[in-house]
């Protein structure tokens, strides 16, 4: 278990660093129309198959970058490329993009059922068969019994939960993630940490994962990028020494209270 | 604390009366205080006849006025039905872009502020007199708050469910119908209310400038009528119908509205905490 | 549209001439203003006999200035005996309304006969419309100025200083003012509602004095009137005006029209009752009893003081001239016209002769 | 990705002239239009006369017109200033439960739907004719919009914020005045814009029922004397001269709605992302 | 620093339990209009001055029990008294209870500082001062330079900051707190976990606190309370045995990880 590997290795299909990366973010600079520098110079790589998470200061930008990856807005200077193309066509040519994003951006009009199978959908997919998929996505979140529930009878944490359904019923090829689990419990953010790891594993995802808690991140990651406050840059990446699949018991491991240790002080730092 | 939720298991019928009385309660006063302060202040009949006047004129006309009632509700909600169908696609154009919006407002607003007396002969030549026009001029009177209210709700939608929808690819189509129009529901609907009862005035209006008289001539043409021969009585309970064809129309979209909303807009639901 | 229900005492259709085709439709005073529409040198041969009709079965349509009443019930007489029937014509009478305005229709085609007043026609033809007045209904309008008798109008210079309402630059309101001085009276809109009228005692409303009068009687009113026309200002009540292109195309529709219209007025003046019950099929809300005494009302005025079959529907120059020089007077014309062309005399002449 | 964001240092003038440019650009091809179709098709002009004839008739009359237009106006803004102020408190009223709501709306649907000529000698009487018996038909007119839109948006209240308010202990001014009220803005704007328009075709309709005459009748009795003699031409530069004072003030309005939402409501303000 | 001391004797002015606790729960019953049960005979009390945590699963009614403490709604059975009165009276009659919701809740039509301010405006004290506390509780949060920004011009994090300088402008007595630092990253979390400690212990605060973070609840509090899954009860409650004032070092201490590993075992366990 304790093996340390290379992250790229978990995945024998995913060809590694050196084919082109999934997605290249190159010099970006993002500037709010009320002037706000939000990312500056920002750099990095992701290839398929990875699992990257991004630390960084509250209102470093990293949701922002998110969107950016996604293709939801404009960028002011510098490229950003999703499988060679600009991320808004990769996104629609390929339909393979899931976003958990900061808030529920729940449906209220909607059941948690009808919310979670919205992107499949969309898709236009058939009921019965985006039903099942839509089921078996809130039973991993743990929410089945209330797939009748609209939102607004739901709590703060559920509510994020049928967001994370949602996203993992659209079974996309890329999945950015902020901060998803930032309002459950220890025990279902653990569980729901196996669980997603288990999953991509399986479906072999990429995903870009913002999150505050450390551990979280270097627990799930094969790689944790740091960013500085705003204008955000990436000041450093910590590559995880831990091999997947991760049990639980990676928790217990020196290498993993290492590089936990090690993010927490380049944050400080940041 | 104290105060504990009452038993959802009151009896239905209880409920509803209990949900009926208020209003019928405020109707009863108003019209004992009308009756009683237009008897002590004699105003005379001709400027405001008592309630027990229009009652009695309204028994005496019952035949005419239930034929005048149904031919005025048929222009009215084939008007209103017209408006709710151009309103909306009107609004889906403008809501596109604040430049269609901008350029397209004026228009909307010649056709509410035109005077329809100034396109009446239009009207009536295209279309030819009677219900035609009629329906025609409720429908002219009561588009533009449909117009107004679903463009704001349109353009209103929540800015993270428009990402959320981007994100997944969702068609023009599908945003309109499973987002936008959804999310502008509110203000769809208030929009309804306000033009349902416009498309009464207009049909009223309508058989005032356009209408033919006699066989199948609305309230309109009773409230005329009236008027030219004074009947006051008469012409307020022709009057009353009309406001009460108008609360009926309400009361329906209204019906319609919290049927759409009662799972989700604030306006539609009853918080416990 | 109100069927028009056979009428019970239609009679077979008089034997007629054949109609003569007709053969110089360029006679037509609006085409050849050289042509006298005098009644003397009216009727020319070919169209002038009073039992010229379509050759078959032609549907046409009058369009009135209001609900059916009274002052339409030659039209509805005419319609319920069956002459416009035996004329080869299949009528529809179209009731009017409070913004219905017959110009347009009959200018557009939509209608083929209208009703307005007098100067409603010249006022057309100003602004280029090219109607023509075919019979008057009423020789002395009915318009006036119904007042309270508590507060009595003794004349037309006992305006000043009264709240008059009147309909906006009804040219007949122009024509007191300039006349009377009436610069102190207060002009303030018409809009049909009489219970102003009845609650304000001192209020001078416009009227048919065949109409409102009778009707605020009947609600307790003591009211008075001034008739306008005792004024000087007369211009033909009701008259019915179609296109020129209709008289110089089809002369023998429109001589038929108006030969069963005659006829129609006639009978009603005659007998007014029947009628009146039929015209109540049309305006359903219809008092009966109003209606029989705004008949009798208006009988005289039909054709001038006092009923005289023989005057019933005549238009003549000198009425247009007399009409056209006041309306001049107080601007509402802007320039002459050549009242000739606003009127053509030759089918009323030809069908009061017959 | 490509796009970039447009520099934000474009010329001021520039910027406003590619703003204004859609509508105009809009306007002109609407009245070359309108000018090039009347005339093939040969519609008469009594029927619709074209711009060029209506633009002749405004220049001909701009005196009478601007005055009328005046007293127009004068009458349509202090009837919508009435409505703007009655109808709010009344949303205010209504909006404190669903009960007062459902007994009250009834009697809102019966202003809205009554025909104004039942009780337009009731105006004249008690307010005497001219102005003020104008003013209180375009208040009426103009009145439901703004109950209604105000009324939903009063009850639609984000309910956190409400409990937020709760908590701190606000008290009902504070909670109207700081929350519900700008909370409701969105529908209240939306509700005045469509009354700004009704409020110009009240004062019409007021004119032509209780108004007075000559010039101090404003545009109804322009309307009415124009229809009256004919004159089509002059009639439609009176009713466009109505659709444009309506014009202005749904203008006039949509900037304080702008003015009030730019900072925070969807529809009034541009994503960048 | 590491001396073990009960906690009510941090702050001396506080009579400790033998007193009548500031907040009484007793047995209470919520039952939502749904049918939902989301608390169920929960029993507890607060004394004033103390610190409380309150962890437990998602949904399991935390955020309820937060809003009926505060009085912002009916209960089904049991009672609540907050300084001996319903909670509704005592927050109405002391004016002195905060709140830092679930959600930032901010004024979308204010800028932060209008958000701040609002309960000091409430209140109705003169303009000049409440911008003053305003200001002091925004650099506190460390938002002072966007102080003239809008809500939506702001990220996640910073929304949730704004949200708790408002209950610090507040100067409550009674603070409630709805996992206020969920959003915010390792570090600003643990620098305004400390800068709470420090105005509490100064202002003699009662705090009730939520949070997921269970190192967080044992830094913070003399008392987690741990509840069991819907319907929520208090199913354990873990003294802290830590004395006040705690400066970061006491993360380091074994009892501090001892407590921490006690209440996500009794978490894991509920
Ligand atoms: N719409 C906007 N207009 C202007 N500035 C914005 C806008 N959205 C975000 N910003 C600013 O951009 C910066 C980055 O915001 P972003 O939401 O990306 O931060 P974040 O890293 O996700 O923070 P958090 O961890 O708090 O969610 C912040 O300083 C914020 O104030
Ligand atoms: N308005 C409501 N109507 C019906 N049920 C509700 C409502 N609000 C909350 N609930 C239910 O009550 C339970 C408790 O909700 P609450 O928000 O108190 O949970 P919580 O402990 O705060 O959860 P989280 O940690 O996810 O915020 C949940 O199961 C939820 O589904
Ligand atoms: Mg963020
Ligand atoms: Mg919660």
């Amino acid at each position: 278990m304790a093996v340390v590997e290379s992250p790229q290795t978990r995945t024998p299909s995913t060809p590694g660093p050196t084919s082109a990366p999934l997605i290249l973010v190159d010099r970006v600079q993002k500037t709010y129309a009320n002037g706000t520098v939000a990312l500056e110079d920002l750099s990095f790589e992701v290839y398929e198959g990875q699992f990257v998470s991004l630390v960084g200061p509250s209102g470093c930008g990293k949701s922002t970058l998110l969107r950016v990856i996604a293709g939801l807005g404009p960028i002011s200077a510098g490229e950003v490329l999703v499988e060679g193309l600009s991320p808004k066509r990769a996104r629609q040519e390929r339909a393979d993009t899931a976003f958990v994003f900061q808030d529920a951006t729940l449906l209220p009009w909607r059941n948690v059922l009808g919310n979670v199978d919205l992107p499949l959908e969309l898709r236009g997919q058939p009921p019965r068969e985006r039903r099942g998929a839509a089921m078996q996505a809130l039973e991993t979140v743990g929410l089945a019994e209330v797939a009748r529930a609209y939102p607004r009878e739901l709590s703060g944490g559920m509510r994020m939960r049928v967001s994370l359904a949602r996203a993992l019923a659209a079974h996309p090829r890329l999945l950015l993630m902020d901060e998803p689990f930032g309002s459950l419990d220890e025990i279902t953010r653990q569980r729901l940490n196996g669980e997603l790891l288990r999953i991509c594993a399986l479906a072999g995802w990429t995903v870009v994962f913002v999150t505050h808690n450390v551990f979280e991140a270097v627990f799930l990651s094969s790689r944790v990028l740091v960013m500085s406050r705003r204008p955000g840059r990436v000041v450093a990446e910590v590559p995880v020494e831990l091999a997947y699949p991760r049990l639980p018991e990676v928790r217990t491991m020196p290498e993993y209270s290492g590089t936990v240790g090690k993010v927490i002080q380049l944050l400080g730092e940041a | 604390m104290g105060t504990t939720t009452r038993p959802a298991t009151r009896n239905g019928l209880v409920e509803w009366l209990w949900r009926a009385a208020p209003p019928v309660g405020a109707f009863v006063v108003f019209v004992a205080l009308w009756q009683v302060v237009v008897t002590l202040l004699r105003v005379p009949h001709y400027l405001l006849p008592t309630p027990s006047l229009i009652v009695g004129a309204w028994v005496d006309r019952i035949d005419i006025l239930l034929v005048a009632l149904s031919s005025t509700f048929l222009s009215a909600l084939c008007g209103f039905g017209l408006s709710i169908v151009v309103g909306m696609a009107v609004a889906l154009v403008m809501s596109q872009s604040k430049l269609l919006e901008r350029s397209l407002y004026p228009y909307a607003i010649l056709l509410q502020t035109i005077p329809i007396v100034a396109i009446a002969p239009l009207i009536v030549i295209w279309v030819g007199a009677g219900m035609p026009a009629v329906v025609i001029i409720a429908f002219l009177i009561s588009l533009f708050p449909i117009i107004t209210n679903t463009t704001t709700g349109l353009t209103s939608t929540d800015h993270n469910l428009v990402s959320m929808f981007e994100l997944y690819n969702a068609s023009w189509w599908q945003r309109m119908a499973k987002l936008r129009l959804p999310f502008a529901l509110p203000y769809v609907m208030t929009g309804l209310r306000i033009s349902s009862g416009l498309a009464v005035i207009g049909a009223i209006v309508g058989e005032f400038i356009a209408g033919i008289g006699g066989l199948r001539g609305g309230l309109g043409y009773v409230i005329v009528s009236a008027a030219n021969r004074l009947e006051m009585a008469y012409l307020f309970a022709a009057a009353l119908t009309s406001s009460l064809l108008g609360i009926i129309i309400f009361i329906g979209v209204s019906l319609v509205s919290a049927r759409f909303l009662r799972h989700w807009h604030e306006s539609a639901i009853q918080r416990d905490m | 549209q109100p069927a028009a229900p056979p009428a019970p005492t239609a009679v077979p259709a008089k034997p007629t001439e054949a109609p003569k085709p007709a053969a110089s439709p360029a006679a037509s005073p609006a085409a050849s203003p050289a042509a006298s529409p005098s009644p003397a040198a009216a009727a020319p041969a070919a169209q002038g006999t009073a039992a010229a009709k379509p050759s078959s079965m032609t549907e046409v349509s009058q369009v009135m200035n209001w609900f059916a009443q009274a002052a339409h019930g030659g039209l509805f007489a005419a319609l319920k005996n069956g002459d416009y029937e035996r004329a080869n014509l299949k009528m529809t009478n179209e009731q009017g309304g409070p913004q219905i305005s017959a110009i347009p229709l009959v200018a557009s085609g939509k209608h083929a006969f209208g009703m307005m007043q007098g100067d409603q026609l010249l006022l057309a033809r100003q602004e280029g419309i090219p109607l023509v007045g075919v019979f008057a209904i009423f020789q002395t309008n009915p318009q006036g100025l119904m007042f309270h008798m508590s507060n009595p109008v003794k004349d037309f210079a006992d305006l000043n200083g009264r709240k008059v309402y009147v309909s906006p630059t009804a040219t007949y309101w122009l024509y007191l003012v300039k006349k009377f001085n009436l610069d102190k009276a207060e002009q303030l809109a018409y809009n049909g509602q009489l219970a102003t009228f009845l609650a304000d005692k001192t209020a001078v409303f416009q009227c048919y004095v065949s109409s409102e009068p009778p009707a605020a009687k009947k609600q307790g009113a003591e009211v008075g009137y001034l008739l306008n026309a005792d004024s000087g200002y007369n211009p033909y009540g009701n008259i019915m005006a179609t296109t020129e292109q209709m008289v110089k195309e089809k002369p023998e529709l429109v001589q038929a029209y108006v030969t069963a219209s005659l006829a129609g007025w006639k009978s009603f003046a005659d007998k007014p009752e029947p009628i009146i019950s039929f015209v109540k099929e049309y305006n359903k809300d219809y008092d009966v009893e109003l209606g029989l005494v705004a008949a009798e009302i208006e009988k005289p005025l039909l054709t001038g003081k006092s009923w005289d079959p023989k005057m019933m529907g005549l238009i003549n120059e000198q009425r247009f001239k007399e009409l056209h020089d006041q309306m001049r007077e107080v601007g509402v014309l802007k320039q002459d016209q050549d009242v000739k062309k606003a009127f053509d005399a030759r089918f009323i002449d030809a069908a009061q002769k017959a």
